[in-house]
């Protein structure tokens, strides 16, 4: 098959953050990892494009998006005082959005920097 | 007399910098019940967490497990506030008057960046007693904070005046940065004291584990000290009469002319 | 559709000096009628053309890195409260990015210049920008530094570096040119500083920072850019530093350029100790050089926190007053220093710098070429322009603020002999017709036909400064905005980008050098036009073509 | 005192990596950023540059030092204050200074080495910042740094581990003006850390919900603060059912950062760089998941917080 080449990729695992990595897939795994280090090969070769997991999980039971999403909602709402936290592996975009719901909920938000 | 009882503790952190006696003081008892206070992000009534008793007054007093209760005492100027029960974080910070006693344990930012009165804790004290605020050029800037038990992290950080004992011992960088004022360590301290002190005096009757850039000035019983030692001895923190000093200076990295001065049980 | 009936109009672009007449909005634009839609009755009110600053400090690295360095000056700042229409933040010396917008706007301003960004994080500062709302943003890269381009004029090859330049532009998706220290920056890098502009640059054999500032002005006008050159002259703050300034506009050779916070370049004196003023001097050349605009860089006393690419300065700011210091070097570009500063009226030099940007602000005869800042936040944070607004329009105030500074100082000074007084029209020059027209934003800065319906209503009010904090409307692209001095509606704001014309071939070049000096891959490094919010590019020297980095045909 | 990686690259003469080991934790830290690479004004590459490696063990990176100095565990602070006072020319008493595990005569060579540098850069890693003193540690190596800036150039900064820990500071600190530990229950930022920080939070057991992205909290924190998680209702956004998931009310699979959802991070420098995802998985990205419960909760009663709940000053 076919592989799609990607380049100058970047690498989220560590702090390095390489942006010059080959990167050639098949449209479900990532065969080949040109340029990364070892932690950055199965960084890369340890996510795929399956479906390995269930979309959402509400208390340990399989769940849709939707109904997690308002599940997540509604406990963030009622509480008096929630934490949104981690951020370590998001992108900015999803920060910006996290800080925006932590504001609409009334949150405390905090990232993997304090621990 | 004013008399507040926790109704149960609250879940989350409650907010209450209302309970200083500036505020109530000239209220009536159903305008005290009505004043806000911070429950995480909601905003509820005085009276939903505490049985109030009393009307406004300068002598105020706080009973329960207030351990969740922050900012209490906040910027007060004037009165008596008397807790019996743990009290949260931030107990007297940015206070210029007035006493608070506390029977029981006071958590992290005891009198933080305060700047008058005295604040009495009974039993341990956290982290940050008299300390600076993250950023600030300054903790403490005057007033006295003893604490009878135990005392965290950070005690005395930047504290540029002022008067702190703590009888039980106090855990790593007590007097860090510390400008000016007086810490006395009853019972000592773990690391790093004095660290990255400009002036100000450490006394410490147990020996402290100094850093290498303290270096040691001479041995002896400065006469400011028997006066001083009269003071603490009238805030019920005695000094021995007997033994010496030895004097410390440092700390050489800023560099800074803090004294530590450790106490000798016998003369050299 | 929005008709403003009855307010007293200050166009001075359009000659209207204070005259009863409508205003029509339709589609966003000022237009000759409207029928039907809202009307706004402004009678006894003053009618403004939006405030356009041209040179402020407020998304990007070097500001954000600042953000993170005082948290002591945030908990002292008026905070803006969540609620359904604004979003949390902080206001104070280093304002948060929403914040931003809302106090900007909250005063009638509607456009903004940020004049310090490094192409490396261009990405970054575009990131800021689209959560700074309300307010119309521009920007101006970093680029008396850069190596790139150093490299190619040391080299004697300017056509390459003007097409450099040019690409460099369009990759941060900019719209102007700026040139901080040029050549100290670079050397600053060896922890070394060029301060005169005869003074050769450490690390380069012919470079000076006056063969950099005369190449970098003949670019921007050689390829058309709507603004001039952006220029942070070289010794900024240094007692005596006028003769550097003076020098300065003659290397310039009649190229066009904006010298930015003069008043932190017209001193006088040997040292902080006999610093006194050199308004006048500047001032009249500045008056003989029709090729220059200006803005003030005025300081007011208080807390705020200085932030330049001219990491020299800041190295020196901290030595001075021996508080907190950061600095950032930006490979190859450029770099930035952060002290956090109190001016002090009891302080001679800080008194001196007060009055200089007073000065320049009322010796410049033409107030089409200077206009009103404070480098935000170097000299105040920019929600103080109304006080200098009063300062400029009422001389008593001016005299008793005099009396706050020691009295030893007024002979350093010719701002006791001054009594001009700025007329409302003049103001609505410097704080908008002006900037606009410096910007080369011709839709900008005025209320004739075809404007943007930017627009500021004031009530009548004899303290300037209270009248000029709270405006009782302002609409912002046709929006009302503000209302009853109230935030009413948050629009979203536009980015304008110049794309001046370049070779190509430039890239073919490029790649290679960039991959040896840079630590990213070049094709990462280009700013993609879908990740700048509302990006409008502007201006006669657009290209068309592919995108930088991008694979070519 | 900091700059991008490539100021390093090209210049620095003197590379001290203290408390970290990035042959094993940062593999082409070298090889991209410092000692291996030729830069602009470094020629000769590794020939041109010194590293030294400060650390309480002889990690595999030692192999790459030109010097190791080994610290007595806990001693990093002290050995720091050191440096601080044998730059300014103090005088030090060898026994005290001998308590760190290096000698005076050590210590006082990496002070002069620091000073002869033409660009020294002291990458400080989480055997320092993460150990007894944490803050404080770091701002011992950040100080030294600024403080050597009155001799030669000379920059410092944290050798940042997890992918874009650093682009959550960065938006936070324009959205909110501070980097971390935010809190927002007053409807505008305040900040302490210890105080809002998340293990403390819920060690305390101070919050009531918890949002977790892009963090494995259950795997990582201490037990008590596990158990408040397991006791509290806690959401968790994620590429793959972690250990908080397991003990979280709600679990939402996402896109995995820069494999199957775009976006932006940034480097440790703060460079920020664009992701190019080479896959499209089936999950929704942690943008788009967060978008639809910030539209969920828009539909609920609004919260508003008081306007006049501002603790002033």
């Amino acid at each position: 098959m076919e592989l799609t080449v990607t380049k100058n990729a970047t690498c989220t695992f560590c702090g390095c953050v390489c942006d010059d990595i080959e990167l050639h897939s098949d449209g479900e795994r990532i065969k080949e990892t040109k340029g990364a280090c070892i932690l950055g090969q199965s960084w890369f070769k340890n996510h795929t494009a399956e479906r390995l997991y269930p979309a959402a999980l509400v208390n340990g039971r399989e769940a849709t998006v939707d109904e997690a999403v308002e599940a997540a909602a509604e406990f963030l709402h009622a509480a008096d005082m929630p934490l949104v936290y981690g951020l370590s592996n998001v992108t900015c975009e999803a920060t910006r959005e996290a800080v925006s719901l932590a504001e609409l909920v009334g949150a405390v938000i905090d990232s993997h920097t304090s621990l | 007399m004013l008399t507040l009882t926790l109704l149960e503790p609250p879940t989350v952190p409650l907010e209450a910098e209302v309970l200083s006696p500036d505020v109530l003081a000239p209220l009536s008892h159903a305008e005290v019940r009505a004043l806000p206070v911070y429950h995480g992000k909601r905003r509820l009534r005085l009276d939903e967490f505490f049985e109030v008793e009393g009307d406004g007054s300068d002598h105020v007093t706080l009973h329960g497990d207030l351990g969740r209760v922050r900012w209490v005492g906040r910027k007060m100027t004037r009165g008596h506030i008397t807790i019996h029960g743990p009290v949260g974080m931030h107990l007297g910070a940015h206070m210029r008057g007035g006493h608070i006693e506390v029977h029981g344990s006071a958590a992290d930012w005891v009198g933080g960046e305060m700047a008058g009165g005295t604040i009495h804790v009974r039993g341990d004290a956290g982290g940050q007693v008299g300390s600076a605020y993250r950023g600030s050029v300054s903790g403490m800037s005057g007033g006295t904070i003893l604490v009878e038990g135990a005392a965290g992290i950070e005690v005395g950080m930047r504290m540029r005046r002022g008067l702190i004992a703590v009888r039980g011992p106090v855990r790593d960088f007590a007097g860090l940065q510390m400008k000016g004022g007086t810490l006395v360590l009853m019972s000592g301290a773990e690391l790093r004291a004095g660290a990255w002190m400009t002036r100000g005096t450490i006394i410490s009757l147990k020996p402290l584990r100094l850093l290498p850039t303290f270096g040691l000035a001479c041995d002896y019983a400065p006469a400011f000290l028997r006066l001083y030692a009269r003071h603490l001895a009238g805030l019920g923190f005695p000094l021995p009469a007997d033994g010496s000093y030895h004097r410390f200076t440092g700390d050489a990295a800023v560099p800074g002319k803090g004294e530590v001065l450790q106490w000798q049980p016998h003369p050299a | 559709m929005l008709r403003i009936t009855g307010g007293t109009v200050y166009d001075p672009a359009n000659g209207v000096h204070g005259e009863v007449r409508d205003v029509c909005i339709a589609g966003g634009k000022v237009v000759a009628a409207v029928e039907g839609g809202r009307t706004i009755d402004a009678s006894g009110m003053v009618v403004f053309p939006g405030g356009v600053d041209v040179h402020t400090h407020v998304a990007g690295a070097a500001l954000n890195f600042a953000r993170g360095l005082i948290p002591e000056q945030h908990r002292k700042a008026v905070p803006v409260v969540h609620s359904k229409l604004r979003r949390a933040g902080l206001g104070g010396v280093t304002p948060t990015t929403f914040a931003t917008g809302y106090l900007y706007a909250g005063m009638g301003w509607t456009t903004v210049n940020e004049a310090a960004v490094p192409v490396l994080s261009a990405k970054h500062t575009h990131e800021e920008l689209r959560d700074t709302p309300i307010v119309d943003k521009t920007c101006c890269v970093l680029m008396a530094n850069n190596e790139l381009l150093l490299d190619l004029l040391e080299a004697g090859e300017y056509e390459r570096a003007r097409d450099v330049l040019a690409w460099l532009v369009w990759a941060a998706k900019a719209y102007g040119v700026k040139a901080v220290n040029p050549g100290g920056v670079a050397a600053w890098k060896w922890g070394k500083d060029a301060k005169r502009l005869s003074d050769p640059v450490e690390g380069y054999g012919k470079m000076t920072p006056g063969t950099i500032v005369a190449a970098l002005a003949r670019m921007v006008d050689d390829l058309h850019l709507p603004h001039p050159l952006h220029l942070h002259c070289n010794s900024l703050g240094n007692p005596g530093n006028v003769d550097v300034t003076l020098e300065t506009m003659k290397v310039l050779e009649g190229n066009r350029a904006h010298l930015a916070h003069l008043q932190y370049h017209a001193y006088g004196g040997d040292d902080w100790g006999t610093i006194r003023s050199e308004a006048v001097a500047v001032a009249d050349a500045f008056n003989a050089n029709p090729n220059l605009t200006a803005d003030a860089g005025a300081v007011l006393f208080g807390n705020t926190v200085t932030i330049t690419a001219d990491g020299p300065w800041q190295h020196l700011l901290f030595q001075l007053t021996g508080k907190k210091w950061a600095n950032l070097d930006v490979e190859n570009e450029t770099g930035c220093g952060v002290v956090p500063y109190a001016y002090k009226p009891g302080s001679p030099a800080n008194a001196v710098q007060w009055a200089v940007g007073l000065e320049l602000l009322l010796l410049i005869t033409d107030p089409w070429r200077i206009y009103l800042t404070t480098d935000h936040p170097n000299g105040a944070p920019f929600w103080r322009y109304p006080e200098i607004i009063r300062l400029l329009m009422d001389r008593d105030y001016r005299r008793e603020q005099l009396n706050t500074i020691p009295g030893a100082v007024h002979s350093r000074l010719v701002l006791p002999e001054l009594t001009r007084e700025y007329t409302l029209s003049e103001i609505a020059v410097i704080t908008s017709a002006g900037p606009a027209r410096a910007l080369g934003l011709p839709h900008k800065g005025h209320l004739g036909v075809g404007a943007d319906a930017d627009v500021a209503i004031f009530n009548v009010d004899k303290d300037p400064a209270r009248m000029f904090a709270y405006p009782r409307y302002v609409i912002k692209g046709g929006e009302v905005v503000i209302e009853e001095g109230e935030l009413r509606q948050v629009v979203e704001g536009r980015s304008f980008a110049v794309r001046p014309a370049y070779d190509e071939a430039v890239e073919a070049y490029l790649r290679p050098v960039f991959q040896q000096q840079y630590t990213m891959s070049f094709d990462n490094y280009p700013v993609g036009p879908d990740r700048v919010h509302g990006l409008e590019v502007v201006g006669p020297a657009t290209q068309a073509g592919r995108e930088p980095g991008e694979p070519g045909a | 005192m900091s700059c991008t990686l490539g100021e390093v690259k090209n210049r620095a003469d003197l590379i001290i990596y203290w408390g970290g080991n990035p042959a094993e934790c940062h593999p082409r830290h070298f090889t991209k950023y410092t000692i291996m690479q030729k830069g602009k004004y470094v020629p000769n590459g590794r020939k041109g540059r010194t590293m030294v490696l400060v650390d309480i063990r002889e990690t595999p990176s030692a192999k790459a030092a030109d010097i190791f100095l080994q610290v007595r565990p806990g001693k990093d602070f002290e050995v720091l204050t050191l440096l601080r006072a044998i730059v300014k020319g103090q005088r030090i008493d060898p026994r005290a200074a001998a308590e760190t595990g290096l000698t005076l005569e050590q210590l006082t060579d990496l002070a002069d080495r620091m000073k002869r540098a033409k660009f020294g850069v002291l990458f400080f890693g989480m055997g320092l910042s993460m150990t007894r003193g944490k803050h404080m540690n770091s701002a011992a190596a950040l100080t030294l740094a600024a403080e050597l800036n009155a001799f030669t150039k000379f920059v410092a900064m944290p050798m940042r581990g997890h992918g874009n820990v650093t682009g959550a500071d960065v938006v936070l600190r324009y959205t909110t003006g501070y980097p971390f530990g935010i809190n927002l229950c007053r409807g505008y930022p305040r900040f302490n850390p210890g105080e809002f920080s998340s293990v403390d939070l819920l060690v305390r057991g101070d919050v009531d919900a918890t949002l977790v992205l892009g963090a494995d909290p259950g795997a990582t924190m201490p037990q008590p603060a596990i158990d408040h998680l397991a006791r509290t209702p806690t959401i968790v956004l994620d590429p793959k059912v972690t250990h908080t998931s397991r003990l979280a009310r709600v679990h939402i699979t996402t896109a995995a950062t820069g494999i199957t959802a775009p976006g932006t991070v940034y480097r440790m420098d703060e460079v920020p760089l664009p992701l190019r995802p080479p896959l499209k998985g089936p999950y929704p990205s942690d943008e788009e998941v967060l978008r639809r419960i910030i539209a969920a909760v828009r539909k609920k009663p609004a919260w508003e917080p008081d306007p006049a709940g501002v603790m002033a000053g």
